[in-house]
Formats: structure tokens, C-alpha cells, sequence
């Protein structure tokens, strides 16, 4: 029974995530949209906008991680989908793995190559490019396969959304602390490997123990 | 029946749109080829370097005539969806989706060429100037028609969503417009403006040339988009058919 | 193939129907009948391993089971042949039937439209479709009648038929009016639970 | 049958918004969440959050009014409730009047309620709380009005979360910005009833316009 | 009470089936049949209003319909109770006989439990019990017997002599096998499209 159906299954979701692509971009336009907000909200002042550059990046990818979070599992709930995975007799936890890859591909992929716009946008200062594309590069996988167990737990329940983040951003508020600290280090000319080497450890201990926690709550979810 | 009427119906009858589409489609392109060609050449090549900007100021014969294309196709947009909700005239649902890429288009040309503009002339892409944020709120608005479109798998139902969608944009557009424009005159006087009070005629005429053939290219691309509709929609039609096998045209 | 002992589950620490005691062997069809809300979609469920029972035990043997229940489990926005495809993959199937399964479903002219289009029969065809694509030896059904046409339910009876020839079983639900007409089949009438005096 | 209907309507979805009461905490979590985020991603420097309170606050009242808005015509989408309501013969703008009230009483009052507490976490500037609750009474009305529309238009789409934050943002522009100059200048000691007046005029239109476009875009989604 | 003239509805700029003609009158009691897929559906909700003719009319007297289609219309997290009680409020129908209603139907142990947790047949007898607490004259019911088990179409039959002795109409889809035995109807065979030579 094996790895056999995580072939299938990521070009099923892939196929799926296709066919709706323009929802595709969805994750990109909410996040160019929230960031957008916030020069609206706190005016067009460079200075200040330099200031909190980072930190309304990386809130704003959180936040558009966790809107489409909600969806990862639901639909397979809802329309049964899940129970004849669960049924076929495949290890849950692969199954996870590559739910969380999928979303990952299409929801926090997509926002690290949207950085540099989102950078000049918010006028963040030259040096902190690269750690700012770095920073997401290690965090939004890791923010993916943490809010999977959320999107688990809550996906049967009827309106998980916002359950959903209140359970995940707890989770999420030692990735955003390394991540706007290594790039605070690199606008300020300091070394910042000591973060992202954090987030690196972060993202290889979720790949480890968050399938399971993910293949147990679906379980449980399930009943 | 009145002649208005008449017209009016004749307009949303699919073959006769069709054809009469067929026919205009090629002058609309010769038209708007050669204004293209004309005010290009004589802006890029032939009308003086600002004193200020130097070359960069040939940008503008792009920059200008799309920002203006970006507004009135939203605003034709709306027409047509106007015309689509109240009448259910399946030719205006048509113009109205195909009007929105050609409009999302212009407006992304606007913003590409400004921000390129603005590298030269201001120091930086991208600074959160009234015309510049609401030309990006405008790409919002037009990105959330097009998606809402799309995302129906029945091709009418979509139409009229995004239609009524677009209506609602556009009782907003003026609202969004002046608070925008009133929150960075309040928040920052004296900021970089974008200065476009006197253009000396030599740059006046082959920038209203350039325009006006990007008229002519809306007008070539919509009914483009519309006879391709038309024909996919109606292919079990018998008067599709025959054009397909080229029995008339 | 499956082996039930006293087999319980509680809702609301109340149990729903008797403890059941059943065993299914290759070749049988068992019906699970009861009157609506007796308790037949929960039993069918805990057969398949989807709930947990509260008490007493299950024994299942090695291999897959298929299952379909009153979700069918089919994506909306992929095509029937797209979702049967999935299905084969899922269950180590062979894709390869695939066409002869639509036209004996008399789903063919459909077979490239959406899910979400189909009509309600339509969709429970793409369902049992799937049936006819696993390897799985048992099969538990919920009303695999309801929403189908007189012709569907022909084709239901010749593919259980088939599945029970090559060996097979079955576990279905049903009301009692529709039953396979030539096949033998046992009958689980779900009893409502008493509470010991 | 003119408006016979709204009092049951009001009370039923009232009575479902109290079944699920733990559901009802959490918009508001959902903003102290958000708000929270800002200290931790900003970083906590007084002078820098004083300065983007205000915009920080709507910005999550926005945040928090889309994310609730996607349910509010789903469930009675997807069980049927409202294909029963339509074929009542009942007016479906008044309807939408209805859910637009309960959505605001169960997701935009608590916001107002709550912002005093959120303008002491963030440093808002002493003279800024009237502005800041009387800019929310008036413009969160307006925020749920039209969100309403988008909600309607996205409720036939399976996931329409994202595509209803496209839709909406724009929308919401001017009332961010009337909202928070109006706070602005009152910070400032300057007199900030111009804005307030218009955030009202807004919200009268909205009360006008809203329920027709909702209504019809309803009537869309059932085709 | 309702007349169809032509009546024709696109999917995909396909019609879905031949023009219909149909004319209701009070009293009456109408069969729609076809194979799966035919159009039931789609013409039920036509005739309530629900979607839009492509083209054709469709006149209905004044007076509210009632409707049950595939979705019933329940709230989950309302009870049996206020789940009718709601419908009865909203369709100016009479809230008293709700519980004679219910022990009708055999709903009265379940009629303080969630929809939620109501099994398939508890929930379609929920969605029946709201016909007999409107005033509706026309009903217009998508395969009201799906689901049901025997005694429960016995009193769907009940429910609908009575509605029909009172001079109300109905309008019904079916597959063939399920019909009213002891009732006088008549049946629109829904007819494919076919385009015109
Ligand atoms: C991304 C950046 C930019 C955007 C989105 C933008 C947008 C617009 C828009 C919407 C208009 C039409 C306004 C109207 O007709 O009322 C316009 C016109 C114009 N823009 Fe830009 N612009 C950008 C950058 C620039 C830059 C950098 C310059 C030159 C310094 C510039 C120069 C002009 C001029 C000269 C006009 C014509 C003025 C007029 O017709 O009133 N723009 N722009
Ligand atoms: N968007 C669409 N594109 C193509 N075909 C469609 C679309 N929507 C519906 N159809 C088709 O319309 C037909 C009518 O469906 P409908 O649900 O009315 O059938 P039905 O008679 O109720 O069938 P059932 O007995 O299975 O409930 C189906 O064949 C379906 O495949
Ligand atoms: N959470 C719950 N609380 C109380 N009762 C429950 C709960 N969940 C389910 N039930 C009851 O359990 C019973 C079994 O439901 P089930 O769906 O198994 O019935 P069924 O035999 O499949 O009926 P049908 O023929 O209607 O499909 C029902 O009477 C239902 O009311
Ligand atoms: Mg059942
Ligand atoms: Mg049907």
C-alpha cells in the first residue's frame, strides 16, 4: 500500500488546483491586496512604511496562508473524498505530507515569488531582499505544514475559518519573530544565518512530526 | 417597432452581429494600425526630448493613452453589463467579458510604464500617489470581474454575476477616486505630483493620435473576442455551421 | 472476510441500535434493512473502519474494502473520467475498464463533464462506477439504489452480481422495496436497542 | 407578504448564531489575534505602533468582517434554506437587509465595543478613542453592506473566501481611508466631523443600494 | 395554477430537453419521468421560478408554491421543531399543528434532536412535514420518495390525497418504480432535445 498513491494524488490536487487557476492566483492577489491596505491605513509616508515593511509582509503572507488554509481538506470532507482515501487503507500521513506540499506549491510558493514587488511597494530598505526572500523561503512551507493540523482539526466543523486561525497563529508567532528579526539583521548589516539556520531546523522538525499530527486529527474528524 | 428598437434587437442577434463584426473587424485593425504607426513615429522618433526629462518623456505616448483606455473601457464594461442584467441581450454579456482583459491590460500597461517612468524621474517605482493608487485599486476591480467570471462554469450565469459586479464597481470608481486623491493631499501636501498641466502641442498631437488608435484597437480586439464567442456558443447553430464549412459568411 | 462480535457504538451515550453480531463470508450479499433512522448507514460506517465502535469487536481481513456511502466521494470540479481515474489509482485498480464502465453505466455522454454538473443519478453512477475499477473483495454500500433510474438498478444488480460470482462480498443497505431480484442474498434486520431492565 | 417574514428570519439566525455561541467569540478573537500580530512582526517600539494604530485597527476590523462574511449566505446556500426563501415569495432585498443586520450584530458590534481595549494595546494617542469608535459604528455597517454583495455573487463558487476578498477590498478603500484620517485628525485636535458626516452618508447609501444588488445577486447564485 | 408554454431551459447553450407544455390544474396530480439525467430536476425548479427559462413563458397564479428539491432546505443546527416552526413563520402557514405533524411522519422521538445528527429518512421526513404547515396550493416535490422506507411513502401518498381533495395541485418527479397507488395522475415524459435538421 506504500508511497503508490502520492503520485495520483499530487497530480490530482494539482490537476484540480489547474482547473480552478484562477484561484490560483488568489493567494497572490489577497496578499497584494492586504498589503496594499495598510499604506491606505497608515498613510503614503515612505518613512514609516520602510519601518514596517517587513512586518506587514510576512503578517500578510500568514494571513493569506491561513485564508486558504481552510479549504485544504474541506471539500475532501465534504464531498466524501476523504473517506475513500481513508478507506483505500493508505498511510495518512503521507497523504498529509502531500496535501501540505500542494498547498504550499500553490499558496506559499507564489508569495515568495512575490517578495521583491512586495518589497518595493512597502519601500523596504535595499539590504533586506535577499533575507526577506529567504526568510519565507524556509517559513511558509513550515507555516503550511502547521496550519494543515489546524485545517484538519477544524474540517468538520461548519464554519472552521476562524477557529482555524485562532488555533494556528500561536503556532505561527516564533516563525514571524525569526523571520522579521533576520531581516531587521540584514537592513542593519548584521549576519542573520543564526535566524534562518532556526527556521531551516523549524521547517525539518514539521516535515517530521506534522504528518502525524495531521493523519491523527483527520482521523478524528472522520468519526 | 421602433427604428431604436429594431437596431437594438438587430444588435443582439447573434448571426447578424456576427457578421456584421466580420466585416468591420478589418477596418477597425487598418485604422488603427495607421494611427498607431503615425503618432508612434512622430512621438518617439520626431517630437522633442523634455527639457526636464530628457528621453525618458517618450514613455508618456504609451503611459497616457493607456491610463485613458483603462478608465473608459471600465466604464464601457459597465454599459454593457448594464444592457446584459436589465435586457438579458446575450451580445452585451459577451462585450462586456471581453472588454475586461483588453481593460485589466491597459491598466497594467499604465502601471508597468509609470513605475518604469518613475525610476528616472522620481528615484523610485513605486510611491503611494493618489492617480497611482486608485489606477491599482482599478486593476483590483477589474482582477475581481475577470476572477468572479471565470470561477462560474456556466458561461451566462458568470456573465451576469460579473456584470452586476462591475455596476457596483462603478458607482464606486468615483468615490474611490476622491478619497484617494483627498487622503494624499491630507496625509502628504506636495507630493510628487504628476505634472500634466501644459504639454507643448508637439507632444499634444501625436499623443491624442496614439489615443485615438488605442480606441480603434479596443474596438478591433473586443469584436474580435465576440465573433470567437459567438461562434463557440452557437456551434450547434445551423448558421454557425455553415460559416464553419464555409457555406456564407 | 469481516467478523463482527457485539458490535456497539454510542451516540450521545446512548447506544443506537442492539449489539450486532455478524460474519460475512466470499460470496454472500448481505442486507442491512431497518426503518429510517434504525441505525443502517452508522453500522456500515463502523464496518468500514470510519467510526470507532464503543464497544465490541471487528475483525476484518487483510485486503481493501469499497465503500459508498451517502457522500460519494466524487471531486466536483474534475471530470467522471478524471475521477474514476483517481479512484483506480487509489485503490491499485486498473485504470484500463474505464470506458466499458461508462457505457455500461450509461454515462458515456457524460463522461467529460464536470461532476458538479451531473444530475443526482448521474452522479451516483460515476459512484458506483468506481466499484467496478478496485480490486476490493468486500463492499460496503448505502443505498446504492436511491437517485438511480430502472435501468441503473439493473446494472447495479449485474455488477454485484459479478462481484459475488468471482468471489466477493457485499454489505448493502436498503428500504426493503428494491431488492436484487436473482441473487440470494441474507438479510441483518436491525434491531433497536433495549435497555436492560 | 411584504415584511411578515423579517422578524422570524431576524430571530432564527440570531437563535443559529447563539447554537454556535463559541462561534460567536470569534471574530473578535480573530482581531485581538491580528492586532497582536503587529507588536510581534513591527517590533514593539511605542513611538512606531502610536503611529500605526489606528491603521493597524481597521485594517484587522476589515480583515476580520471579510473573513466572517464568506458564511454569511453559504449554509443556507448549501442545505436549501435559501432556494425555501426565494420560492416564499418573500422580498429577497429586505432578506438581505436581515443577514446584513445579524452579520453586523454578531461581527461588527463587538468590533466597536472592543476597540478601546485594542487603542490601548496599540498606543493610540489619547484624543483619538472617540474618533476611533464613532469612525467603526459608522463605517462597519457600510463594511458588512457591501460585503454582502460579494458574498452573494461568491456563494454558488466552492471556495470563494479569496475571490470575496478580491471583490470587496476595493470597496472598502474609502471607508479605510475616511476612517482613519478621521482618527488622524482628531489625534491631531482638529476637527474630524467632516469625515464622520461622510462615513454616514455612506452608510445611508449603502442602506439604500446594497439590499437591490444583493438581492439580485442572490436571485443569480440560485439559477 | 400554472402553465408552461414552449418552456426551455440552456445549459452550455445546449438545451437540456424538449420544449414543454404543461398546464396545471387544482387538483391534479402530475408525474414528471424520465431516465436519469432526463431534466426532472431542472424542470421542477424552472417551474419554481427558481431558474430562468432560455426561452418559452411560464405562467403561475398568485399564491406561494411549495418546493422540496434535492437540498431540503434544514438548518443542521436547529432543531425538528424550530427547523418547522421557522418554515411555517416564513411561509404564513400555521405553526399549531406541528406536533400532530410530526407524529404523523414519526419524527416525535427525534424532534428535539439537531438536523445534524437526523439520519437520510429523518431528514427527508423533516423536509415533508413543512407541505402539510403551508398554505401553498401547488407543490412541486423532486423525487419526494427518495430515502423514504415503506411506511414513509405510505404517508407522502397520505399527505398528498389530502392536498389534492383540498383542491391544491402537485407536481412531482419520479423514476418509474415509486407511484402514488391509490391516486389518479397524470405523466409528462420528459423528451430529449434534438436539434432542429
Ligand atoms: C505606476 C506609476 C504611474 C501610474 C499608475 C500612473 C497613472 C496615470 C493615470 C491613471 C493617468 C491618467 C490621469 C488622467 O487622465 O486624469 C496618468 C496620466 C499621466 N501620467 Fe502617470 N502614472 C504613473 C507614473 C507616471 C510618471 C512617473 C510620470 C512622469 C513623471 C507620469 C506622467 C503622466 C502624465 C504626464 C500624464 C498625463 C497627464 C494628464 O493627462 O492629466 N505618470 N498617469
Ligand atoms: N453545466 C452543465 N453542462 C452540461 N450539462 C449539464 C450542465 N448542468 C446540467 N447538465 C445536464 O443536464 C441534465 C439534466 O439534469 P437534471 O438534474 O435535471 O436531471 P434529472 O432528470 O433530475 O436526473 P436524476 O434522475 O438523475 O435526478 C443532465 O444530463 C446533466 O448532465
Ligand atoms: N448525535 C446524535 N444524537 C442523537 N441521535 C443521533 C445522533 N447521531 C445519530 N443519531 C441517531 O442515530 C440513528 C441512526 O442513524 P442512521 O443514519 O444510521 O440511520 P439509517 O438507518 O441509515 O436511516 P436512513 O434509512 O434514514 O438512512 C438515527 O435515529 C439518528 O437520529
Ligand atoms: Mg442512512
Ligand atoms: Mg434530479
Amino acid at each position: 500500500m506504500s508511497g503508490r498513491v502520492l503520485l495520483p494524488l499530487l497530480r490530482r490536487d494539482l490537476l484540480l488546483a489547474y482547473r480552478r487557476r484562477t484561484e490560483l492566483l488568489l493567494p497572490l492577489v489577497f496578499l497584494l491586496v492586504v498589503v496594499s491596505l495598510f499604506p491606505l491605513g497608515v498613510g503614503p509616508g515612505p518613512q514609516v512604511l520602510a519601518r514596517i515593511a517587513v512586518g506587514v509582509i510576512w503578517i500578510a503572507a500568514l494571513l493569506a496562508t491561513v485564508v486558504s488554509l481552510d479549504g485544504l481538506f474541506r471539500s475532501d470532507f465534504e464531498d466524501g473524498s476523504l473517506e475513500q482515501v481513508a478507506v483505500s487503507g493508505h498511510s495518512l500521513a503521507r497523504v498529509a505530507l502531500v496535501k501540505a506540499l500542494v498547498h504550499w506549491l500553490v499558496a506559499g510558493l507564489p508569495i515568495v515569488l512575490l517578495s521583491p514587488l512586495l518589497a518595493i511597494w512597502m519601500n523596504l530598505p535595499e539590504g533586506g531582499l535577499g533575507a526577506l526572500v529567504a526568510s519565507l523561503a524556509l517559513g511558509t512551507p513550515t507555516l503550511s505544514l502547521l496550519g494543515a493540523i489546524g485545517a484538519a482539526l477544524t474540517v468538520s466543523l461548519n464554519r472552521g475559518g476562524q477557529l482555524l486561525s485562532l488555533l494556528v497563529f500561536p503556532l505561527y508567532v516564533p516563525i514571524l519573530i525569526l523571520a522579521t528579526s533576520a531581516v531587521s539583521s540584514a537592513t542593519d548589516s548584521l549576519p542573520y544565518n543564526g535566524q534562518l539556520g532556526l527556521l531551516a531546523a523549524g521547517l525539518v522538525a514539521a516535515l517530521t512530526l506534522a504528518p502525524m499530527a495531521i493523519a491523527a486529527a483527520l482521523k478524528l474528524s472522520l468519526e | 417597432m421602433s427604428r431604436a428598437k429594431r437596431i437594438f434587437h438587430q444588435f443582439g442577434s447573434p448571426p447578424w452581429l456576427f457578421r456584421f463584426a466580420g466585416w468591420l473587424i478589418p477596418w477597425l485593425w487598418l485604422v488603427c494600425i495607421a494611427l498607431g504607426a503615425w503618432g508612434l513615429w512622430w512621438g518617439l522618433l520626431i517630437a522633442p526630448p523634455d527639457y526636464l526629462q530628457g528621453e525618458s518623456v517618450r514613455i508618456m505616448y504609451l503611459h497616457v493613452p493607456s491610463a485613458w483606455m483603462s478608465y473608459s473601457i471600465y466604464l464601457l464594461m459597465a454599459i454593457f453589463g448594464f444592457c446584459a442584467l436589465v435586457w438579458h441581450v446575450r451580445a452585451a454579456e459577451i462585450m462586456a467579458m471581453a472588454s475586461a482583459p483588453i481593460g485589466a491590460a491597459f491598466t497594467l500597461v499604465t502601471l508597468v510604464t509609470g513605475s518604469l517612468w518613475g525610476r528616472p524621474t522620481w528615484g523610485t517605482y513605486w510611491v503611494w500617489d493618489a492617480r497611482l493608487t486608485s489606477e491599482l485599486v482599478l486593476l483590483f476591480l477589474y482582477l475581481g470581474v475577470m476572477g468572479l467570471h471565470s470561477a462560474f462554469d456556466e458561461p451566462r450565469k458568470g456573465a451576469r454575476a460579473a456584470a452586476l459586479l462591475s455596476l457596483v464597481g462603478l458607482v464606486n470608481i468615483p468615490i474611490i477616486h476622491y478619497s484617494v486623491v483627498w487622503w494624499n493631499t491630507l496625509h502628504q501636501p506636495g507630493s510628487v505630483g504628476v505634472d500634466g498641466s501644459s504639454i507643448h502641442p508637439s507632444m499634444l498631437w501625436p499623443l491624442l493620435i496614439v489615443a485615438l488608435a488605442a480606441k480603434f484597437y479596443y474596438g478591433a480586439n473586443l469584436l474580435s473576442r465576440t465573433r470567437v464567442r459567438l461562434l463557440e456558443e452557437n456551434r450547434h447553430r445551423r448558421w454557425a455551421r455553415a460559416w464553419v464549412t464555409g457555406g456564407i459568411d | 472476510m469481516l467478523k463482527s462480535h457485539q458490535l456497539l457504538l454510542e451516540r450521545h451515550f446512548q447506544p443506537v441500535f442492539a449489539p450486532v453480531d455478524l460474519e460475512v463470508r466470499g460470496g454472500e450479499l448481505w442486507l442491512i434493512t431497518g426503518a429510517n433512522g434504525a441505525g443502517k448507514t452508522t453500522l456500515i460506517r463502523l464496518l468500514a473502519g470510519l467510526a470507532r465502535p464503543t464497544s465490541g469487536r471487528l475483525l476484518r481481513e487483510a485486503g481493501t474494502v469499497a465503500y459508498l456511502g451517502h457522500q460519494l466521494g466524487l471531486k466536483a470540479d474534475l471530470s467522471v473520467v478524471e475521477n474514476l481515474a483517481f479512484a483506480a489509482a487509489l485503490s491499485g485498480g486498473d485504470a484500463l475498464p474505464i470506458q466499458r464502465t461508462l457505457e455500461r453505466l450509461d454515462l458515456a455522454d457524460a463522461s467529460h463533464q464536470a461532476a458538479r454538473t451531473l444530475s443526482a443519478g448521474q452522479r451516483k453512477r460515476c459512484a458506483l462506477a468506481r466499484l467496478s475499477l478496485t480490486p476490493a473483495s468486500l463492499w460496503l454500500l448505502d443505498e446504492p439504489y436511491a437517485n438511480l433510474d430502472a435501468p441503473g438498478v439493473k446494472v447495479v444488480d449485474a455488477l454485484l452480481a459479478e462481484h459475488l460470482d468471482g468471489g466477493g462480498a457485499c454489505v448493502m443497505s436498503t428500504h426493503g422495496a428494491l431488492r436484487p431480484p436473482d441473487l440470494p442474498w441474507r438479510e441483518l434486520a436491525i434491531q433497536p436497542w433495549e435497555a436492560p431492565a
